[in-house]
């Protein structure tokens, strides 16, 4: 019968598509699952014990980004390069999450913001969309954004292990973030919901900041120069 | 009874069908119903149990404290065995929606008490450890360290991974509040170990993400909102106390410390 | 270190858990379409040439009920026998159409109510939970309630048919089932909502009987009086 | 300021982004324009008057879907082609609107089911992802659901409008849609929501043509043949 | 200490009132029961046979409200009368029921609106809030309009049953009904929502009147006067 | 008054300007005010007039009806024209917020009854040149036919486009009520006029769709069902009407009607 | 006609209802705006000048409360007092603020803690239920809780007035009502949810306590006592 | 046909008002991107470099003013000026921030409250209605309420810088505002939420003045008395 005969190939179709979402979901459940070990690995630098050891927890994270790299080379596999933004909605998150732990690594090794570059060598992607697999700008953004959260974290618990200067470098860093963002004309999107936010972490360190002046405790760090 | 005079045909197969499964939904729902009071008789007594150890804050004697504690929640243990009791030869998922509030609270209670005596987090062994009970003696105290009799038949309950998780979770609630009462008790150490603790927790959770149930994921954001305001208080105790010598901090608590002992004595 | 050992312990029943219910969902979904299969089968009798046939449509369906009986042994090899609480809502949904394509067949064989006792036999379960795969009296009632929405299509079908008297046979066993329904003491749970449905279906009934009787079109058919 | 610098450069990103998708809205704008004009047009078959004016309406709809193909055409001149996905969600809407005005329009002339390569003739565009702008299964299968509603509602109106054999035509054509659908293995998914209303159009339809067995009214048109 | 000692007063109060909320649900609970009772002893008037039996079933029906008005006289008992808003909500379900019940009968008995006065003294209780437990004037109208619908299925199975002048005088008696609530002017809250579908009841039973019209059914009764 | 008193500086410049502020956010929102109270009595008249006019359904004499809906309807306008009044000299837009649900249900009312009597749309035209008032003369009838005297200044009340569209969406409610009673009392016209008069309104709020504002998508869905009901009351009638001759139906309904006249006339 | 007739009498309850609701709702607007004066009277002490004059502003609000005393006796004339609970939302919001601004009052005036007597006095109005239109325990203790807040904004600003004994009078006094709320089983409602809000006002002002104790600006104080 | 044609007449004014809006929108654009850059320049104040520059900064803002007044000029051309509030969403936003931007501007310069008549000289609109564009009192309001925010900020930040004395400056003024607040019967609307976040502004800016006085930091300042 015609109309069966024409479901049946359509079923077909769909069963495809489905196999396909199948297998992308598995590569991301594990990606995720990195994801969070290295989280595990950078979170425990608000540990008082922690501050000592940043640049050892760095090494090991470095290595754990050899398996996200692995990772994401599989995800390629899994379709065909036009249809990343079929996809797109499976690994967004991940992604997103990915590039706030290299955007966390690079800000913990050098002080520094990472460049999209950057993160997409340590992930193993590209940059343009033309060349294959790549981290779209906003997901960047995000990323970047969600570490600010972290930096306002880490500006807090600093304190309590007793280091006064890194407050202060934490917020001339943020300040700078902050400038970069309101270059950009943001619309009412996920990004600008999560921008919205920095302005807290932003207040937020400024009032550490405040209370280590209030009591001269920024005074004795003062010849620390560059770092 | 009344009810079944009204049908129309009182002998068709189909009614007598009909009153077999009433008997059997009956009974299926009056065990449920029996469950949920056990579980919220659970969950009442360990509320106040967690309500009481909030105490060690305040007094000086908190061995004292985690003594009377440690009663109650003996108390909830002779409770969740009489669960134990409506479950023997029961599927424990089929009835778990009724228990699993009370479950969990208990769990909060007693690894709220695990940590205020041992600085470290209970396990999910050293809690079913404790729930065993004896067959026929249920309505009796049933002390840790008794020896089961042979004559006895050992019923056990075991705690689900998924309940313990979720009473470790909201255990964290109840840290943040002891911490933020410490702060103003001027007790110095406690804050510092429940922040190392939490956070300790806290990688916990993140490690285990959203792998877990959905419920977990549900407390995520709680928890970290309790991670944070410890910290936050761990930081205005070092922040403020930076401006004095450590000796001096001593004194000026020990003497506020003995002004609350005097106000809590009266009460 | 102990919260982590801790965790990581948690972790692996997670992982386990998962997998068995990945395990199910797979049984799962090949049941649901043996399921629908059936069901594209056994609703071919609303077509008015399909009440001719209802004979030999109940027994391609019966042969079908092989391979869900199939299934459903694979579906017990995933889990230990106890734990079927544990998985319950998976099959639930499955169970419940199943227990419905078996009491619509046996209603189209014998025009009567399937015994649960025969539904656990078609479907080569059990009835009592402590002999292993069961049937719960609740899903077995959900199975009866969606047939009696299906037999409410079926008596406005009949008469489409030219079946006069089905619709009145159908009214008689629904008014029955209804006062089953009506000695259970039904709580606020999903089975009591299916069950506020079935006076909607009685009501169907009632006009199309209401419909054939003001016709003189119930006369021929039996001499209950002055009806 | 190198943080400076790269939020500009970052900015163009966003702009060049935010005007593909301007340029799209409009174009979509205009699209739903034609669509509802096609709409307002196929509709007024449910007059009294509009059912001997079909044939003259099918031939008006035919000649606006040259406007739709004209601006379908434009809309795939502004974004490069891998990037269909990116942006689906912008014309997903009223591509499911033109698919569905298609269904009907074809069910209207012939009273046969549109097939996936007619919509995409009517429409301009491709069946393949591969060569182009295209139509996704699922948006064609949706717009066979929003027909499958009409067509319920036609069949209403027949009856009013005096014509008692439509209906007859419409339940057999729209049993066979089902029977097609029940073949597919939906997700839950928009699709899977909008197919479970397909079982209240059949039941509609069912009363309808019960409605006219009752009353004898579908004897006299037995004789109409092939129409 | 004072401030302990007031708070444990305190403390006294609160548990008050929860007991009072779970006496009440009790009572609320075997209420519910009882109604439910009641409903399947005036709901066998729809089967055939039952037309004959109105008056033993109403006489039982009689007797099942001894019991409510048992329960309700120990509802009372669970609160201070000046508190019936407080606890409102936890009875106000079970009532309207109880008010529907008590004017179903009373139509069944008289083929008269049950007035207010008449239910409150079916129920043991008061129209007067002053006077204590009383019934509230919208869950009176609530269950006047529950009845109606009862009703429109009781036009429909008289027929069935071979009364053809019943569903006149439904049909005489709803309109009034009707007639009467146009007079309210009701608010966008639940009363209203419910009174909306009085309208299709008003219309069943008309249509019901027509289909006995046309035929010359019910000339026989015309002679009932200004009923 | 007193608040003042309170305040620190008495005498500050930011507490002057505040004072003015004070006053012009009062006087705003006392307008703002007297529009809201002037709407509710604008939309309590118009709801009246067409539970009024839902009455043509059953009585015998239309045209009573229809001149009762008149009268009272031009009650609601003379309310229309206090709000024009207090309007004068405003931007429109500013208070809208303030009338505009009583607006729109009188375009609901009076698209009702000159739907009644023409069985055509009212225009949005119609409907404003009816909403003509004279100065200082508002509290009398203003009668429609009346020359504005030189000496009286013309106050106008303009319905916005969107009003009409939502007041219109509302009309086929009120139209489905009143096809449905058709039904019931056996006028074997108005459900054919209503259906095919909801049906050209359908298509014209298809032919708009998403362009207009959102509150009119809105109320599309609730269109569409009504519509729907109508289609379903006139499939019923077409049905049940085919078993007998037209002729015959005419008689059974004449007596029917002139039953229904006899209950009436009592109310 | 009878039917008529009673549901003209039933409009005119309706009616009623309404007049009162608008008649209450116009009491507690006056009543808000005579609270929101009290409030800035009584916030006044904030000030560094205000510390001086709390005897002549107590004295100023006792005399306001007059007026809520007038408002509140009016808002008890426009319904009769066992439907207290059926408009009880109306004016629970402001009978909360006025219990802070007595309890408040009453703190400033004599430093302990308002009973509920004292309340109910000031404000003219009942403690029990029976004897008329009361204050309830819940909204006592919300009033209770506001004022909490208030008093730790009080300590900060007392030692911005020089006024360093204060701050540890308050925290006495704030410590000994969160033991008493201790003793309270609160449920998951609006007063837990205010009573969690304790805790961080109780913190603050321990915060203020101890900046105070390292510079030994407590000493002089410390004679004072058990207070 | 009659009702077409209305509904095209109708389509036409909805166009028509679309267009404005997609004009309006345009230039609100280019005015956000403008006010963004204003408040880049302000914001800078809060850098511990920055309390320095505050003059040469003021005067920068004063210029960029000159671009807002330009494009206040091209949006006033976009709609005839009594259609003001129709639009008034759109720009309404903006026009608060910019009333923002002028207040924090003039405080800066002149420590003191800018009046209306200043903003909307700044801005090169109109203060009263009748003469064009013009500023409304509520969105002057909420400006200042934005600015009093900024200046809880600004107290933080100006004792990190090392100026002790801002701080009471603030505070004093910040509490003129509140006074000047507290004379208004605001609503329930956005402004009355606004202004309830009023009061952690000047809670916050107490603390800081708090902090200053504790250590004796705020002696130096002025002659205070015994403070
Ligand atoms: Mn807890
Ligand atoms: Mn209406």
């Amino acid at each position: 019968m015609s109309v069966t005969e024409m479901f049946s190939y359509i079923q077909g179709f769909l069963s495809a598509d489905q196999e396909i979402r199948e297998d992308i979901r598995k590569v991301v459940q594990v990606l995720e699952q990195t994801a969070r070990e290295i989280l595990t690995l950078l979170q425990s630098v608000h540990q008082p014990s922690g501050f000592k050891e940043i640049p050892s927890k760095c090494t090991k994270a470095r290595e754990l980004f050899c398996t996200v790299r692995t990772h994401l080379g599989e995800l390629k596999t899994k379709f065909s390069v036009e249809q990343y933004y079929r996809f797109h909605e499976h690994w967004r998150f991940v992604l997103q999450r990915l590039a706030f732990l290299a955007a966390f690594l690079v800000y913990l090794e050098t002080e520094s913001l990472v460049t999209r570059e950057e993160v997409v060598q340590i992930l193993g992607i590209e940059v343009v969309r033309e060349n294959g697999f790549h981290l779209d700008v906003e997901d960047y953004l995000a990323g970047v954004l969600i570490m600010a959260n972290e930096l306002s974290r880490l500006a807090v618990n600093s304190v309590t292990a007793g280091d006064y200067s890194r407050p202060l470098r934490i917020s001339n860093f943020i300040n700078e973030l902050d400038s970069g963002f309101r270059l950009l004309n943001l619309k009412n999107d996920p990004l600008r919901k999560r921008y919205d936010g920095l302005k807290y972490d932003v207040k937020k360190i400024e009032e550490v900041v405040y209370d280590l002046s209030i009591r001269g405790l920024t005074k004795e760090q003062d010849t620390r120069g560059e770092m | 009874n009344q009810k079944v005079n009204l049908t129309v045909n009182l002998s068709s197969p189909v009614i007598d069908a009909f009153k077999v499964f009433q008997l059997e939904l009956d009974t299926k729902h009056d065990k449920y119903e029996r469950l949920v009071k056990l579980s919220r008789d659970v969950t009442i007594d360990s509320k106040r149990s967690i309500f009481l150890l909030h105490r060690v804050t305040s007094v000086s004697d908190v061995e004292e404290v985690l003594a009377e504690a440690d009663v109650k929640l003996g108390g909830v243990r002779q409770k969740i065995g009489l669960i134990a009791e409506e479950l023997r030869g029961e599927d424990l998922y089929q009835f778990h929606r009724a228990f699993t509030p009370g479950i969990q609270e208990y769990v909060e209670a007693v690894s709220f008490h695990h940590f205020i005596k041992h600085r470290t987090l209970i396990s999910l062994e050293d809690i079913n450890a404790k729930l065993l009970f004896m067959k026929d003696s249920y309505s009796k105290e049933s002390t840790e360290g008794q020896q089961p009799v042979a004559a006895h038949q050992v019923l056990t309950f075991q705690v689900t991974p998924t309940d313990y998780l979720l009473g470790v979770a909201d255990l964290t609630g109840e840290l943040m509040r002891m911490c933020i009462s410490s702060v103003g008790n001027g007790d110095m150490d406690t804050p510092f170990q429940v922040s190392m603790f939490l956070r300790q927790i806290h990688d916990g959770f993140s490690y285990i993400g959203n792998t877990g149930p959905y419920e977990v994921s549900k407390k995520l954001h709680t928890l970290r909102q309790s991670l944070s305001k410890v910290e936050d208080a761990c930081y205005t105790l070092k922040v403020r106390g930076s401006e004095i010598p450590k000796h001096m901090l001593a004194d000026v608590f020990s003497s506020r410390a003995s002004m609350i002992d005097q106000d809590e004595g009266v009460a």
